[in-house]
Order: C-alpha cells, then structure tokens, then sequence
C-alpha cells in the first residue's frame, strides 16, 4: 500500500450539470497505486488562504494511461466550490491513494448501484472486475444527476437507470431495479452475485435489506466526516456490528462488507 | 549497511536541542493525537526527520472514544471530540512500541486519567521501559473524583498530579496545559514547583458548533477541542506569558502549520514546539517546518534556535 | 414627505423582538468598537434595518488609545488593541448622541471604567438621556484599584459592577462578559444575581502575534484581542452553556458573519445576536443578516425566532 | 463623498514584472465618485474562503471611461498573492472610493514624488492637477520597479527616474533627483510648486526634509495596517504632530500634509 502527497495539475475539468463536475488530473503515482474503492484528500482553497482548513475525500471515480486521476463531485459546499473554480493548469494538492478499496473477488457476476454521487467510485469498479458480467444500476433524483452513462455503457454488460421522477429511466428507487433482477429471494442461488453499493445511507441500507433476504454479501462504500484521511486523527468513526468498538472509515474502509457496520 | 549508504540526514534535522535531558535532533515534535502511534503516518512523513513525536493519550485501560460525528471543520479550525479512544497502556508497549523503538526519533508518551491513581500507574509502568524518551501529561481530562473539573483548570490539583508522577518515574514529565482557564501562568508555576520537568502548552480550546440543518450539535459529544490556525494567537500569548513566569522550558503547541509560525512561537520564548492539525491537513508540514527553521537560521547566522527570543 | 413615499421597511426588518424591555426590529445589533458611533457606517449599512446598535465603548475622560500597530490579522482573526479610544462620556452626549437620535433603531451605550466609581458615574449620566435603550457594561477592562484584574474575571467583581450601576439607572442593564475565564457560567450567574438584565458574551480572547522581521510583537501593546470567525466556536460554547445557566436574555457575539452563524446562536440560546468584525470585512454584513434570517424563518414556518432554540 | 460597496468584474489584469500587476476593474459608481489619492478594499479571499480575512487596501491608480477603475500593485504576500490570481471575467469585492484625496490646490507647478509602489497614486494624481506643469520623480531598487513610465510620461511634462542601482535614469535616491530640480534652498520662491510624495516612510521623510530646508509644503500619502478601511475600526492610527492625539490613516488620510505627521 503506497500513498502519495502530490502537486498535481488539473489536465481537464468539466461541468456535467449544474452542480457535478467531472476532474481530471495529472498524478502518476497515484494513479499508478490505486485500486478501486480507494479515494483521495484534496486541498481546495486556492494559493496560501487556510480556509477551508481541511481536505476533502472524493472517491477515485477512475485512473487512465499516462497518469491520469479522474473525480466526479458535487458541489454540495465551501470546498466543492472552491475545486469547482479551478480550470486546466491550475494546482490541486492531492492525498491518496487512502483506504480499503472493494474486494474483487470471484463471483461470476456483480451488482454495483450507486445513488447520486455514490455512483463515483463504480466506474473504476467495473473496469477492475473479473469475469466481466456487470450490471450497473445508477439511481438518482432525476435525469439531471445521471451524469457519465455513456462511459459506465462501456464497463458494464447492462446498466439501468432510475429516477425518482421518471425523468430517465425506471420511475422509482435503486430496489426498483433491484426487484426487476428477477434474482428471487426463494431461489437458493448457485452462483451469487457480488454486489457493491454505494449513496446515500438509506438507499445502501435498501440494497443491503433487499440483498440479506437473498442470502447475498454486500460491500458498501461509506462517508463520514475526515479530518486526515491517513487513519491519525480517528476522527472518521463508524459504529460496528460488533458491540463497543468503531471502525474508521479512512483506514479500515471506506468500503465494508455491509455485515460488519451498525446500520443504526 | 555500508556506512557510504547511510541515511546522513544530520544536515537536514538540525538544530540539536536539549529538552528538559530529552535529547532532540531539532525542537520539532508532533503532537498528541495527531501523528497516532508513530506508525500510521511514516510512510507520508519520515519521522527520523523530526526531534520527535508525541504519541496519542493512553489510558490504562483501552478506550473506545465517543460516538461520531467526533470532528467539525470551522473557519481555519477543526472541533474533535475524539474522546481519547486509545490502545490502552498494555497494547501500546506490545503492540505500538516495539515499531516505534526502531525509528531514531525521541517517543515521548502522552498519558491520561480520571484520577491521580491512574495518572501514577500508568507513569510507574513506564517508567524505565527502553524507547520511551519522556512523560507528558494530558491534565485537560475531567477528575471524575473531583465532580469532573479538569486537572487542568486546578492549581491545586495539576500539583498533585505532577509531584505524584515525579515521583514514580525518572522520565522527564512535561505537563501539557489546558488554555481553558482564566490565568494559565497560575497553573504554570503550581505545575513547574511540583516538579515538572518542562511544559506543553496549548491542548484545545473547549468549542462547539451546530448543525443547523438537523438543528443539533454538529458533534455527538457537543462539546469539542479547537485545534487549528484559529487559535494560534491565543496559544502564542500563552506561551509567551508562561515563558515570562516558569525557569522550565515551554514546548509551544497551537495552529503551527509552517516555518514562520513556528519562529513565532520561538520568538515567545519556546524552546521546543509541537505541530498537530496541520499533519493531518497536509502530512509533510513537520519536514516543511524543520527545514524552515534551518535556513531561517542560516540566513540569521545564529547556531541555537533559542538565541531569537525576545526578552 | 406623502405616506406612499416613506421608506416601508418592516417587511425587511423582521422579526421584532423584546430584548430585557429593549424594543428590537430584529435581533440583530452591531457589536461595540465595530460601527463606531453609527454616523461613519450610515452610508454603507442602513442602520434602520437593523434591530440596533452598541456604540464605541465610552469612559469617563476621552481616551487616545493605544500607539500604532493596533490591528493585526490573524488566520480567519483580528487582533486589535485599540487601547478603548473614543471620544468621552460629554462629548458622545454632544456631538454624537444627536445624529443617533434621529435614526429610528435601538441604541446601546457600551461603557467601560478602571474603577467601580467610573462605571457607576456614566451610568448616572446616561440615565434618563432621551435616545437611549441600554446600556452595556464592558467589564473586560482590568480595575485599576484591584490590581490591574479584570472586572470580567472576579464573579464577585463583576457582581459589584453590576449591582452599583443598576443602583443609579433605570435604563436596561446587559453585562457584556469576557471569554477570558475557566468558567464563563460562574460570572454569568454572578452576574444575573446582581441584577442584569441581560449579558452579551463574547468579547475578544486574549491573543498575540509577533512580527518575525522586526522580531516584536505585531501590536505595540504587545497583547490584542481576538475576534472574527475563529473564535465563533469557542464564543458558540460559551452561549450555549451561559443560556443554559441564567434566566436572563443572552445575546450572542463572535465570529458572526452569515444568516448560519447566526442562527446556530439562536439555536444555541441566544435571544439576539451581535455583529463585529464581519461588518470592518464587508459593511453590509448585519443587512445580509437580517435578511437571512427572515427567509429562514420563512422556511421553517416559525415566528418567534427564539422557537429554534435547542432545548 | 459618496462611498460604494460593489461587486466588480475584472476587465483586465497584467502582469508588468514578475511581482508588480496592474489590474483594471469594471466599477462605475466608485471610479465616478474617485478623486486623487483615495484608495479602495478589496476582498482577496476566492469564492467563500474566509482566509485572508481581511481586504487589502490599493490605492486608485487610475479611472477611465465607462467605469475602469484601476490599480497598481505588487504581490507581497497572502492577500496580494490571491488577488493575482484573478484574471478577465473573475469578481473582486471592492469598497470605495475611500479616504481624504490629495489637496489639489493651485499651484502653478507640481513635483510628484514616488518610491517602489508608491507611484501607484501618481498617474491619478497628476492627471487631476491643473495648471499643468507637473514634474514626476519615480524611484525604484532597479529598472524592474519602474513601471508603467509611457503612461507617467503622457501626463507629465517632466518624468525623472532613479534606480538605486542605477539599471535606469539617475543612479540614487529620488532625492538625487529632487537635488538635480536646482530649486535651491535659500531661493525665495514665488511661486513654491507644490509637492505630493508616496512611498516608504524613510523616502517620504527625506522628501520633506528636502522640502522644509526650501519652506515647501509636502502631502504625503501614508500607509498602515487597515481593517476596516471606513473609519470604524480606530486600527490605523498614526502619530499626529500635535500631542498626545493620532491621526486615522483610513478616514483622515491616507493623504496629510507632512507638518501633520509625527515623523518619529
Ligand atoms: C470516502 C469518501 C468518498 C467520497 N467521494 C465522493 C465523490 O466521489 N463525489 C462526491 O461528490 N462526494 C464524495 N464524498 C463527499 C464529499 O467529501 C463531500 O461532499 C465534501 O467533503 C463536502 O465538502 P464541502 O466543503 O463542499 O461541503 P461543506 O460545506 O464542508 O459541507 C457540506 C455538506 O457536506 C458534508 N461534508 C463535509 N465534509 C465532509 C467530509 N469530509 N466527508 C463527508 N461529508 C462531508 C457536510 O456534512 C455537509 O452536509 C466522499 C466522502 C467520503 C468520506
Ligand atoms: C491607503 C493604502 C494604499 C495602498 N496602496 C497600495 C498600492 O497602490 N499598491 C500596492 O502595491 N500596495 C499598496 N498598499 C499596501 C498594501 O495594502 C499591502 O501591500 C497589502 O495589504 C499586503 O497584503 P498581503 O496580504 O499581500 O500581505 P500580508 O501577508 O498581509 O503582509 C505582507 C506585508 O504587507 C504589510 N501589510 C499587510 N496588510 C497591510 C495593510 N492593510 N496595510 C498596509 N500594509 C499591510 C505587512 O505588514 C507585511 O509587511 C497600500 C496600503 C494602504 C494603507
Ligand atoms: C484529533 C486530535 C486528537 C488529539 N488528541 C490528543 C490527545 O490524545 N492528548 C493530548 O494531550 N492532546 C491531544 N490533542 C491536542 C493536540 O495535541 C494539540 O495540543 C492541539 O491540537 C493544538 O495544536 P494544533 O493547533 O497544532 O493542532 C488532539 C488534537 C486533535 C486535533
Ligand atoms: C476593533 C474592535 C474594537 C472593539 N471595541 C470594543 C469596545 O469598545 N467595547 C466592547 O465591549 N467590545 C469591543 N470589541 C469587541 C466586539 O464588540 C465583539 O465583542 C468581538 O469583536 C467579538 O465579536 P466578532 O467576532 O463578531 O468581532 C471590539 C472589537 C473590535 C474588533
Ligand atoms: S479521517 Fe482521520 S483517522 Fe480517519
Ligand atoms: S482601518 Fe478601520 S478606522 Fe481606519
């Protein structure tokens, strides 16, 4: 596990909507190391100003020949704001790879869902996964918030969409496309799906509720407040399954099997 | 190895400082709780570079710390109410010492207690274990026995800590300050006639900040420490008051994030100074500051960091 | 000038509130040493769409104030040791209370003395004075005949203070405290006991910074007193336990400089708030206030701003 | 005296050396309202940033038609770091025009003294006086600190420059300068030109010392640390002549007339 500290050059950054920006950046060594599931610290204030004082925590979304580091973020506050002013040849100061990315595995077949920006890390997922039948679900508020179908068209054998609005796709939540899997809860599955989930709290909850009835192993890719992202501060605590003890998210995960967190 | 491959780093970890019989290769330390065990972080930041590094509090037995959120970011400060969770003493000498034994940088070992009792168990087991340079002791935590005032916030009470330890130990003892009182040159001197060895100052400021779009305290414990660039005029006029008040020397702690900062607090009259939120911003910030300090002194030509203080 | 011409400015100067007697607009007033005497502002911030304002604190005798440095910025700070310059208790009366008067907004007269007798001497004054709402008594300032220790950090000086000048006025009392202590709840009980009306907190942390060039301190006065946003955590702690300890109105300062600062106050327990150091970054800071806490009662289908209090 | 407080454009912002950048803003009410010698805030910090906290105050270098106001400055540390940054199309919060001007008074001739980026006021300043028999002396370290001189050169009659290292114009001092003008000391002058001097405090000082020996009265633009910047504050005191009273840089300057100043 090697993490970088690097200086790195913004090569391209894209306004997808009004609020999603898609970051390409020019960092070798970070890219070379990563592996999916794993995120990055990046400054955000611009020259010498110290505030905002922390870094921020963005899921690789992917890595590309020649040293590209690609993120794909909202901008929800202060720092996404302030990353989202910065333009080709400016200087973004990045921390990472950080933490433990998905276990690959071997399952014959893979789930990913991601909610909202959740969907992020998913890409980078995919193109990492092994024997290749892939379906990605991509949920979000509406048509707006799916943003990069066309680049997880390529990754995946199938990928569907929902919207909350029925903008794009199917009407209705992630389980909505869950459910039309046709991956009965009765069924005793011979070979199970590996199924990644990452969004908002509740919609990871659903997909681990929908996957529990059948028997399935999820892994979900959590957030929490970060201070360090290097596992120092032990700022990033998440409660655990098992009694009394909290796992950090930034060195122990951000990606759990979905049985050893307390979903509260 | 063949001495030509040596690490020479000398050159680059100047300048040598004695603290309180504490041998350092320069007085640039990090702070408790914000470097963990040494481990978590070398491999971002050598620590070999570095006089040396203060390990997370330690309890005698292992903490589990407060439920989250434990942190909140504020303007150019950070609010944590970690809640000390820690290995305990036993895990620490088994599990995180011998790592940290190998490294050539002085390990001195941050301690805590909720009573006078646990303060001094813990100081007499660590008291002549090889690789531990020094003792300093975290009085900002409640004494559950005095009703949960700090042993911070109490002359009376931070003596009595101090002399207890003194006496159970031939470590060095640095006794770490709370700035949350009215007076710190107070407890300053009751500490420094108890006996300690030398002073930390500052821990955190006690703060808190609210969520205003779940209407509750954005940290599970509402109460937390400010570390950060925030307080760093507050700490730099504590170190200089307490300079002015204490023969011993004053390790100066509070929002150093770079070379400047931490002439600043030399200036004061520190003679060491630790460095906290800014490792966990940016990892490289306590080789950025003792390099800093060299070339400040080259261009000074003066030979002892403690040569620019102002009397 | 004709009714459909007069400036109808209710709508944007909710919601009204009745502060210790003190008839507000909103709750929203311009902190001491931070508008002046209201005149200089008057251009670049509408003062009668604010709830009101606390004037440059007024002593006895005018005062020069402190040489050159005075002001020093720090991270997300400013230091200041303004030295309480201003232009006296029978001069403010002369020249400045009359342009105050015509402005249709609650004025308070932040007072300070280095005796009990100076304090209790402009509080006799100013009762009874047409054009003023309160008084706020700064008790920051260090008592010439104690010793130099700050009024704000005795409870039973503070007390004393507080009690003397509520002998000699009618005009309602707020007590502004200083963050300076171990225990802010002690002087504010202290304090409503004596018979405040109401207490402000809080006024600037003590802090300093030093000039690494000239290797001096930044200020002349060697010590300042830090404001802005980075210590609106400390100053949010500080409200929060204050509003949980006394019966009396809190209004909230420090570090205020968004509709979301302010109402993490409210949340917190204030019942009105003060702007300082946002208004010297941009003058039209208190306004953007104002409106923003309009909208987000708005939002929340509240009326009564002190509805969002955490209780 | 009507004070604004906009949200400007940048039309435009040069880079004249490495350091010195000359920067033009669309702010119509505040170049309207300007007069010689007054100076703006301006907010550096990007978006919400809140460090640097405080605006930096620049003097006004020069207004144009529809609305430019423009300044002259040199990057010195945080704040003027960040401002440089900027360029066309980005925003910059500016209050002003701030302050008491020059004197313009009537004299039949001006000499204009500047050091470093003390010529920053002069090109304003000089297009305002009338008559028009105005001498200009710019001081600099080197050639690099003598900028924008075409433009001096166009309102003047007379541009004299020194260098200390004599890359350009007179090797010295701009009193080396003063000293070449021939307006000797024990001339009784009819009709004493009238004397405006900007720049570091020695310079300022040798100026007016120049000028006492001839009985020529000097304005002097200061500077000190300002937070405010309108008169609130009380942070800019300044030594006055008269005793035990300061001057306010902000609101009674940044313009006095050098007998007013305590020199030190
Ligand atoms: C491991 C990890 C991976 C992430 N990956 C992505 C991603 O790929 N794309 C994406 O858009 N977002 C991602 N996030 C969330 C992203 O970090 C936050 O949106 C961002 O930090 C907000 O910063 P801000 O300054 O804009 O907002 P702020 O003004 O700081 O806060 C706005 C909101 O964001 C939340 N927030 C603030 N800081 C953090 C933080 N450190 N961690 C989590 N939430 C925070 C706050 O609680 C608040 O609700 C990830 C978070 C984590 C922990
Ligand atoms: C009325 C007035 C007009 C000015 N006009 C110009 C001008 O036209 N062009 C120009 O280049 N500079 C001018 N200055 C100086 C300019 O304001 C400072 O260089 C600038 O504020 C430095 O900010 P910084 O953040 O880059 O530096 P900092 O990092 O804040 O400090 C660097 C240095 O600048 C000094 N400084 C910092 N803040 C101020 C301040 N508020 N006032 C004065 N000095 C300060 C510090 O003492 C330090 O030595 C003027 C100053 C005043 C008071
Ligand atoms: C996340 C975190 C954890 C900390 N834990 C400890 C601790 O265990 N013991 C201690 O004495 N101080 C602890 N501190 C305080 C720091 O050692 C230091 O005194 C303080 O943060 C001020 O320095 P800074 O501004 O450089 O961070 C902690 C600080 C932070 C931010
Ligand atoms: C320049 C300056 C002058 C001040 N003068 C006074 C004063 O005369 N009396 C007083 O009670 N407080 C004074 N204060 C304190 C403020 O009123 C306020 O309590 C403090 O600045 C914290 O609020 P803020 O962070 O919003 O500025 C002054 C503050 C500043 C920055
Ligand atoms: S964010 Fe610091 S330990 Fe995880
Ligand atoms: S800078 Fe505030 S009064 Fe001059």
């Amino acid at each position: 596990m090697s993490r970088y500290s690097a200086i790195c050059h913004i090569i391209d950054q894209i306004r997808l909507t009004r609020d999603i920006f898609h970051l390409v950046l020019n960092a070798p060594d970070i890219a070379r190391a990563a592996r999916p599931g794993q995120f990055c610290m990046l400054a955000t204030a611009h020259g010498k100003g110290l505030d905002p004082l922390l870094r921020r925590p963005l899921s690789i979304h992917d890595v590309g020949p020649s040293g590209r580091l690609e993120f794909l973020y909202r901008v929800v506050g202060r720092g996404t704001d302030l990353l989202a002013q910065k333009g080709p040849g400016d200087i973004v100061c990045v921390l990472g790879p950080l933490g433990q990315g998905f276990r690959l595995g071997t399952s014959s077949s893979s789930i990913l869902v991601g909610g909202g920006l959740g969907t992020a890390p998913l890409l980078f997922l995919a193109r990492g996964l092994e024997p290749r039948d892939i379906t990605i679900i991509l949920g979000g508020r509406d048509a707006q918030e799916i943003v990069r179908l066309d680049s997880f068209e390529k990754v995946a054998e199938k990928v569907l969409v929902t919207t909350e609005d029925g903008s794009l796709g199917i009407k209705g939540l992630v389980t909505s496309a869950l459910e039309r899997l046709d991956i009965s809860p009765s069924s005793h599955i011979q070979h199970p799906p590996a199924i990644f989930a990452c969004g908002p709290w509740p919609m990871m909850k659903a997909v681990c509720n929908w996957a529990a009835i059948r028997g399935l192993a999820v892994q979900v890719s959590l957030e929490t407040q970060m201070a360090c992202g290097t596992g120092i501060c032990l700022g990033c605590a998440t409660r655990s399954s098992g009694q009394d003890r909290y796992l950090h998210v930034c060195k122990d995960g951000p990606v759990f099997f979905a049985t050893d967190i307390d979903w509260g | 190895m063949p001495a030509f491959e040596r690490k020479d780093t000398h050159a680059m970890t100047r300048p040598e400082v004695d603290l309180a019989g504490i041998k350092l290769k320069n007085p640039v330390l990090l702070a408790s709780g914000t470097c963990g065990y040494g481990q978590e972080i070398n491999d971002l930041l050598d620590l070999e570079l570095l006089g040396g590094l203060v390990v997370k509090g330690i309890s005698l037995i292992e903490r589990p710390g407060n439920p989250p959120p434990r942190i909140h970011e504020t303007p150019c400060g950070l609010l944590n109410a970690i809640g000390l969770e820690n290995v305990g003493l036993e895990r620490f000498l088994s599990e995180k010492l011998p790592w940290l034994e190998k490294i050539d940088t002085a390990v001195i070992v941050n301690i805590l207690g909720d009573s006078v009792e646990e303060y001094t168990q813990i100081a007499q087991r660590l008291n002549g274990v090889p690789g531990i340079e020094g003792i300093e002791v975290n009085i900002s935590c409640p004494n559950v026995k005095a009703g949960g005032i700090a042993f911070g916030a109490d002359p009376a009470l931070a003596a009595e800590v101090t002399r207890r330890i003194k006496m159970v130990t031939s470590l060095p003892v640095i006794v770490k300050l709370s700035p949350n009182v009215t007076d710190i040159t107070v407890i300053a001197k009751a500490v420094e006639e108890a006996g300690a060895d030398a002073l930390s100052l500052i821990n955190t400021l006690l703060g808190m900040a609210i969520d205003i779009k779940n209407k509750r305290p954005a940290l599970a414990n509402v109460f937390g420490g400010l570390s950060g660039p925030a307080i760093k005029p507050i700490a730099l006029r504590m170190v200089w008051q307490v300079a002015r008040a204490v023969e011993i020397p004053v390790i100066g702690i509070g929002g150093i994030s770079t070379p400047s900062d931490a002439i600043e607090f030399f200036m004061a009259g520190a003679s060491a100074i630790q460095i906290g939120t800014a490792t966990l911003v940016n990892p490289g910030s306590a080789a950025e500051v003792v390099t800093g300090i060299a070339s400040f002194m080259d261009k000074e030509g003066i030979d002892d960091i403690r040569q620019i203080r102002i009397i």
